[in-house]
């Protein structure tokens, strides 16, 4: 366990701190702002995009190519869609005096 | 020399990330913050492509091929949904997201247990695609739920003992889990697909049980999980960017779901295994007479109101009850100050007495000209964005004009129908002095603002004040 | 049709049944007005005001002889009465209930005789019902009254030349008078009670910034707007529970009134006698016997150091606004009733068979 | 020292010079205090009120005899002046620049005069000051008597028969009595207008609501509290500016007065005539000639179909109030001046100084 | 093992500092959130001497010598202090930060200097310990000279070419060390020992030319140039939670330096440029009769209210003047729902009318007991703990007391000197009606809140509800 | 500088969170705050005296030992005086209904 920690202690700081921010940038946040800040937050998951491209590049068996290439879509689905519904939501935020 | 400049690439990545979030927590800037974090997931996306080593260019055509299906049909759907089914699209994206990590981790083990023999996976790898495929699947399967749920294809179904075989399920997937990856059995393969079924089962049986009014609250835990599943990803490939997203959503996600309930006064435990029967909540806001009615929070109104050209205040004799009078003129005030034109719409029979209304407004030194008689303000209601009845009830009936059999038939009221948005602040469905109900309460533009008038204009206002 | 507005003529009536403004929109609409000399003096419209408005000025005999309704506040005298022709159409207030003798003369001359007292307190009636209108100013005017007669004044002052207590206000009755009055007292700055034996009541005052005074026991339901004649027990525990207000108050306005009998005794002699020195109480219900023992109708009088304060037509002496009222109510009410071409007679409608009390000389209601 | 409280002989005066609560405290301080019978009775006073607090009722004649002090409110009239022993020392309003016989009748009796409206308006005199606390007072019951006289209500008012739009009140002079008309009139819901020649007062009327009406110019400056009289110049201007308001006003209350002179004309008949059919106009300068050309001093008369109320004693209708103030005033002037064992006479004083009038039948001030 | 057990513990050290600075910047925890921050130390330096590799169990008597003396003169100096001279002493503890960064680098260097050649010596340290050095130097010497400025024991003292002085100063500072740090030529140490003396200096003409009011804005500015300072040692010895620490008090501490810029309505540029001759902001606040006046701002003044027992709100005519009656009625009715009870003092003459006070309290609905005479409340004074006095003046005035020759001597008046704070609400530091100064204004007791009533009372009431 | 960055990701990762984390806990401070936070920044970047701790426990010329044992002093006043001077000031948010 010790030894773990230690290993990994750069990214046990890293974990840490993320969750600092993440957690510190939500607290005030108007009650209005909590659907878009959830879509929002959403689409930012869709990072796992990335492993799903990883995937799909390293691809060689069917298998990996078709599950790979799902992934893709279905992630590409969660980045673009999250991102566009979440500045929908926004528009209305557009006018301001 | 490409290694390092992905790894540059990520940092830029996540910065965007952690900042693009900061914006969205704020009205002014939210979105721009959306847009930042478009741009740093594109750099990210593009430079993984492009720079990531042991990408093959001869898969590019279905990774490209991918991107742009997804990318298609992700921003029609997203274009074409309507305002109100948001939140419907919201969890079903979510649920991709949870797809694409569980089906990760799918391949992941095939590369694993390629890799390596079976009993000597690497434990470490082994717990985080495990991870990954459990709460992948739980967040993909419990998204559509609540998708299922909120656009009304799935309803509300609880089994009687519901929540001990959760938490049985649970505990159940866990223990396969751990023993997998510390005893490392022959059969480790099966007990990879067998942890996936139980999972997706646990994602269908977590969801089920909670009420349709509740979903917000689901969907924005079930985005934290996804998060989470993200991250794991970023253990996995040792990816910062992945990480940074991840792990920020998980914990942003955790917290904003917290802060959800307590906006609507409830924990989150009661929210995941209170409402035994499921949608007890929902129901109590559809009326006997059968008719639906939509709630808004002090939140959503400040918003309605902050951005509207021209606001119509609707004073009854809930206003006088409540004596709310000085926090309604504060509320006009600091709209005013915003930039909205604020009148008040007097009806002659408001309150208990003539001149009620008056005698309220005056005390609280609100300026005659801002009060309107019924025969100069029912024309304005056209053009108006939000019309915010306080405590009024029979004088807004438009039951007085279609309704023949109704007691108050032909006295003329406010139209405030015509408006843009209806908002109604009373504490019940009770009906007013005439003691009739009020169809107005259930028409689509309207929607109702329950609680004290002065207790919700006051959390109005501090709502104002903080956008 | 041809509407008359005959002057009133009953002592200290300043009011007149139509205005200008409301000649005007029934001109509109297609009647002829014709107005009798003078009437709308008391109320500050002078002829010239009538005449620019589309109405003549005319003699009470021409109004008598040629009109087909004739309009006013009061009912007939007995010597009007003989005035009238058969199967004119009158219009006031009647008080139908306690004055079966009128209704029955009204009937022998062959009218048809309509009272705008009686139009029922429904919610689409609002706008026709002059009791409201009337009593309305009547409750602001009680106070005003009895803010010139008092000997203090309403509102809490610190001065250099020490600090001036706020006056006490009680009020009995929470109806639409006594809401006024609430209302007008507590702008003042006066403090405010109140008691009514309605309880939905109590939320009323309070939405005004009174303080109810709770009678212990079961309370009187009300119908139709109106309360119920209070059983003595009630009245007795009424008795206790405002005692120790009314022997503190400054001002008393008394607006208890149960349609068509005696006016309730809310205050004896024996109260009044505890009351303050120098205390005022200004009874709405004079005319009807009066809420206090000691009132004499239409006088100011003195009695064990109070001031007792019996001027009956309190709307009569904010003649201007009351007229204009009661004007847009009458209006509203031959709208409802009529068109220009004449009475739809519509025996059916609620508002109609609660107001047509003879017609063409049969008594409907009694 | 021993006091005397004479009932006030003036018409239509209710109030009294001391209460009996200020009674008890000059008792307490050693006095010695005689009260005329009944003489507060028109504040609500009784008699026993007052031997209650420590004082003998008596007869006027002894307290003409044995008062070394005589206390009352208004100046005494020739056949009082008569029954004064010298030396008597009397404390009342003398009004002294307006009235030097007065003054010379009782220097011709060897008396003592101290006029309570000479204290000079500085910072701690205000405790003292008559004036101030009187006409405070006044401007509360102006308005309130304005609202009884009119035929309209005072506030806005959106009802079932039709919309009652807010009075509105035109106050000329904006001192002591201008302010509390302004208050009074704002609370009860009116929309208030008023102007002064002093330019000071814009803010001060601003402070409690109400519009100021600029006169364009130079202003005139104010000595010790009090306007001077203003240029033809200046009036002729302040017409102009005000009439817009003036002929839009329900009610109109004029307070301006310049100490000692006849009170400036700020409403000539013909500007009566242009008035709304059934304004009102109080005018608190009634006694001094009126603001306005028509009024009839102590009389309420409709000229040009506007009600000039000219009633000259408004803090006596509010007797009770007004003598209690009156009477707190005098105790703290009486602290000021003596001692219970008698007058101090520090005649370089300010207060002192200023209203000494006569003393031992020399006069110090004309 | 030590080491990984030390580890942890700086991980845990690291974790209290951002718990304990996040409890700080709140009101309710700032307490606690101080005492989590001093446990996080604690468990860092005592890890450090006890499981620090390299710690010679021999110098322990030197460590806990240093400690101790430490501690005794930390803590004593601490308590002793005045609540007035606080800053002072935060300056004086910072500037011994800073000595201690700027010490350590001194080691730091002859130990490179011993372990590598000159011109061999690793450029990343160097850069590294120099940095420490120069920002160590500054922080140390600026703030002795922010320290001696408020006890008053340094003057303002300006060049003509200040700025253009200081400026080509940091530069040459910067040029010797890059110099030195690229080149590496055989005087390194000379140039050392030059950089050293020259930030020294740099540190005095930095904070010299700066005015005594915007003293608090400058010791903030040095507090962040520690923190850095302390990161640079943390990546000198690779140490976390000295980087956490430094980092996070680094960026912390230039945000609120830029936060209270923005509370005092200036920018930093113009704090530490904009105020040649210096002071110029601090004498406006002494008056021609020579007392000198202390201001106070909203904030400080919610806290006052807020967390006393007893207020006392003392309107005048300027109340009245501001139209501020009924955010003043707000204000009572958020302290008296904060616990704190709130009562007016009513004077006889304030305003320009009898019952002017009245008549606008009314009108905001202030309830009739909550009014007190002057003889009522003149006793209670001395148990109040604050006098809030809104656009009063004469009516407050002790001349009324004390001096004969002013023209309201003998007039009765509020006692308000007695209570234990009095807050004064006008807009300047004219006269009232009666036209004279007041004493009032300039006792020690006494703060002053310029500022239209209204305005500043709304400001109050957010300010309270944001605490 | 490409190498210079790659090699110390994970440090330049951490110092961009801390720096994060600094400036969010800040953001909304309260203007009352202002003063004992500052105090108790202060009282955390004594954290130096680590450093100067472990320059003591090294020390073995006599500079280093007396300029490490003023360090530690220093370091010392700096975290000693620095909370205990916080902690005074904010005993007046003691009292808390
Ligand atoms: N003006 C007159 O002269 C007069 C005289 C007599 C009768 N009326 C009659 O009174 C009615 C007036 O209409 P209106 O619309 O003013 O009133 P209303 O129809 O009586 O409705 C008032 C509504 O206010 C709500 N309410 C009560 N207390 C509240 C509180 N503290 N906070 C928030 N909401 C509160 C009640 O709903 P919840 O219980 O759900 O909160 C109620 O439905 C008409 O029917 C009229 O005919 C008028
Ligand atoms: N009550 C009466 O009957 C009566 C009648 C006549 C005269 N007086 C006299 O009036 C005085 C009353 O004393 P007071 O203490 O109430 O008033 P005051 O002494 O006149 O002082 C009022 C203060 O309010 C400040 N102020 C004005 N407008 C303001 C605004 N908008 N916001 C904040 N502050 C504002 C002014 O200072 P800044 O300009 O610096 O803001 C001024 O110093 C006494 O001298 C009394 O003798 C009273
Ligand atoms: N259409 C409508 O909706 C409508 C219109 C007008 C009035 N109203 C209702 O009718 C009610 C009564 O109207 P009103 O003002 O003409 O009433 P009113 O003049 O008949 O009576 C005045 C008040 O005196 C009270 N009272 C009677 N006996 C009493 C007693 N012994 N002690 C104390 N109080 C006593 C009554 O309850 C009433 O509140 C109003 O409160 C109102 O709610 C309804
Ligand atoms: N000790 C004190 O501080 C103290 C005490 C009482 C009054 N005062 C001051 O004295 C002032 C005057 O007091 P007062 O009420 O007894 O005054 P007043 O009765 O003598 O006059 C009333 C008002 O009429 C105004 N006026 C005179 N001629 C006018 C004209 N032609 N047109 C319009 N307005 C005209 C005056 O300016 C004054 O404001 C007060 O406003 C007050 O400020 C001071």
């Amino acid at each position: 366990m010790l030894e773990f920690i230690n290993s990994n202690i750069q990214i046990i700081y890293l974990v840490i701190l993320m969750i600092f921010v993440g957690v510190e940038l939500i607290e005030k946040v108007p009650s209005v702002l909590h659907t878009p800040l959830m879509s929002g937050a959403n689409a930012i998951h869709g990072v796992v995009i990335i492993g799903a491209i990883i995937i799909m590049g390293q691809a060689e068996s069917m298998f990996a190519t078709i599950l790979g290439f799902i992934s893709v879509i279905l992630g590409t689905l969660n980045v673009v869609g999250g991102f566009v519904v979440t500045d929908r939501m926004l528009e209305m935020f557009k006018k301001k005096k | 020399m490409n290694t390092e400049i992905l790894q540059l690439i990520y940092l830029v990545g996540s910065v965007s990330f952690m900042i693009g979030l900061k914006m969205l927590s704020k009205p002014d800037t939210a979105r721009k913050g959306n847009l930042v974090a478009a741009f740093g997931m594109t750099v990210a996306i593009f430079g993984t492509i492009f720079l990531y080593e042991g990408i093959k260019v001869s898969n590019y055509g279905w990774i490209f091929g991918g991107l742009i299906i997804g990318s298609i049909l992700g921003t029609l759907s997203a274009k074409k949904v309507k305002m109100t089914q948001m939140p419907e699209m919201v969890s079903l994206f979510n649920g991709m997201g949870g797809a694409c990590a569980m089906l990760i981790s799918a391949v992941e083990f095939t590369h694993l247990t390629h890799n390596y023999a079976i009993g000597d996976l690497p434990k470490g790898h082994l717990l985080i695609i495990l991870l990954g495929l459990i709460i992948g699947s739980i967040s993909f399967v419990g998204s559509l739920v609540a998708w299922g749920k909120l656009s009304g294809r799935v309803g509300d179904k609880t089994l009687k003992i519901q929540q001990i075989v959760n938490i049985g399920l649970l505990l159940l997937i866990l223990g396969i889990a751990c023993y997998t990856i510390m005893v490392g059995p022959p059969e480790t393969t099966t007990y990879f697909y067998v942890i996936w079924g139980l999972s997706v089962l646990y994602g269908i049986l977590f969801v089920m049980p909670i009420g349709g009014a509740d979903m917000p609250v689901v969907i924005s835990l079930l985005n934290s999980f996804t998060g989470v599943a993200a991250a794991m990803g970023g253990f996995l490939y040792d990816n910062k960017v992945m990480l940074v997203g991840g792990i920020l959503v998980g914990s942003a996600g955790t917290l904003l779901t917290l802060v959800m309930c307590k906006a609507m006064n409830r924990s989150l435990t009661n929210v995941l295994i209170g409402n035994f029967g499921g949608g007890g909540n929902g129901e109590s806001s559809t009326s006997e007479s059968g008719g639906h009615v939509r709630e808004i929070n002090p939140g959503d109104t400040a918003i309605l109101l902050k951005y509207a050209n021209k606001v119509v205040i609707v004073p009854g004799y809930g206003l006088a009850v409540a004596q709310a009078q000085h926090v309604c003129h504060e509320l006009e005030e600091l709209l005013e100050k915003e930039g909205v034109g604020v009148k008040y719409a007097i009806h002659p029979v408001a309150g208990r007495m003539p001149g009620h209304m008056n005698v309220l407004l005056a005390e609280s030194n609100v300026s005659y000209d801002k009060l309107v008689e019924m025969e100069n303000i029912n024309p304005e209601f056209a053009t108006t964005d939000v019309v915010l009845v306080v405590g009024a009830n029979d004088v807004v009936n438009p039951a007085a004009k279609t309704d023949p059999n109704s007691p108050i038939y032909g006295m003329p009221i406010l139209d405030v129908e015509n408006a843009k948005n209806i908002i109604v602040m009373k504490r019940s469905m009770k009906a007013g002095y005439a003691g009739i109900e009020n169809e107005l309460f259930y028409q689509p533009k309207t929607s109702m603002l329950f609680g004290d008038a002065k207790g919700t204009l006051t959390k109005l206002v501090a709502e104002i004040k903080a956008l | 049709m041809k509407l008359g507005v005959l002057k009133e003529t009953k002592s200290n009536e300043n009011r007149v049944s139509l205005s200008p403004n409301v000649v005007k929109s029934l001109i509109s609409r297609g009647d002829i007005v014709s107005v009798e000399d003078g009437a709308g003096l008391g109320s500050s419209y002078s002829n010239e005001a009538y005449t620019l408005a589309g109405a003549s000025i005319v003699s009470a005999s021409e109004i008598y002889n040629n009109a087909e309704v004739i309009l006013r506040i009061n009912a007939p005298s007995d010597s009007e009465i003989e005035q009238l022709k058969a199967y004119t159409i009158w219009m006031s207030m009647l008080l139908h209930k306690s004055n079966p003798e009128l209704i029955e003369k009204l009937a022998a001359k062959k009218v048809s005789a309509i009272s705008l007292d009686a139009i029922p307190r429904i919610s689409r009636a609002q706008s026709m019902d002059v009791l409201s209108s009337q009593a309305n100013l009547a409750g602001y005017k009680a106070v005003i009254l009895g803010a010139n007669e008092m000997g203090k004044i309403f509102p809490l002052m610190m001065t250099a030349a020490g600090t001036i207590t706020p006056s006490k206000v009680l009020i009995f009755g929470i109806g639409v008078a006594g809401l006024q009055a609430i209302a007008t007292a507590k702008r003042l700055g006066s403090v405010v009670e109140a008691t009514d034996v309605r309880p939905e009541t109590k939320e009323q005052a309070e939405s005004l910034g009174a303080k109810f005074i709770q009678v212990e026991g079961a309370a009187v339901q009300s119908e139709g707007g109106y309360a119920k004649e209070a059983s003595a027990d009630y009245l007795a525990k009424q008795k206790e529970a405002v005692n120790k207000s009314l022997f503190q108050a400054d001002l008393v306005i008394t607006t208890a009134l149960v349609p068509g009998r005696k006016a309730p005794v809310l205050i004896t002699e024996e109260q009044v006698k505890q009351m303050k020195f120098g205390a005022v109480i200004v009874d709405m219900a004079a005319e009807q016997g009066g809420n206090c023992e000691l009132t004499e109708s239409d006088k100011i009088v003195v009695k064990h150091g109070v001031k007792l304060v019996g001027i009956t037509n309190l709307p009569g002496t904010l003649a201007n606004v009351a007229s204009e009222l009661y004007a847009k109510n009458m209006a509203t009410f031959l709208n409802h009733l009529s068109t220009a071409d004449g009475f739809k007679w519509e025996m059916e409608e609620e508002i109609t068979k609660g107001t047509v009390i003879t017609k063409d000389g049969v008594i409907l209601i009694n």
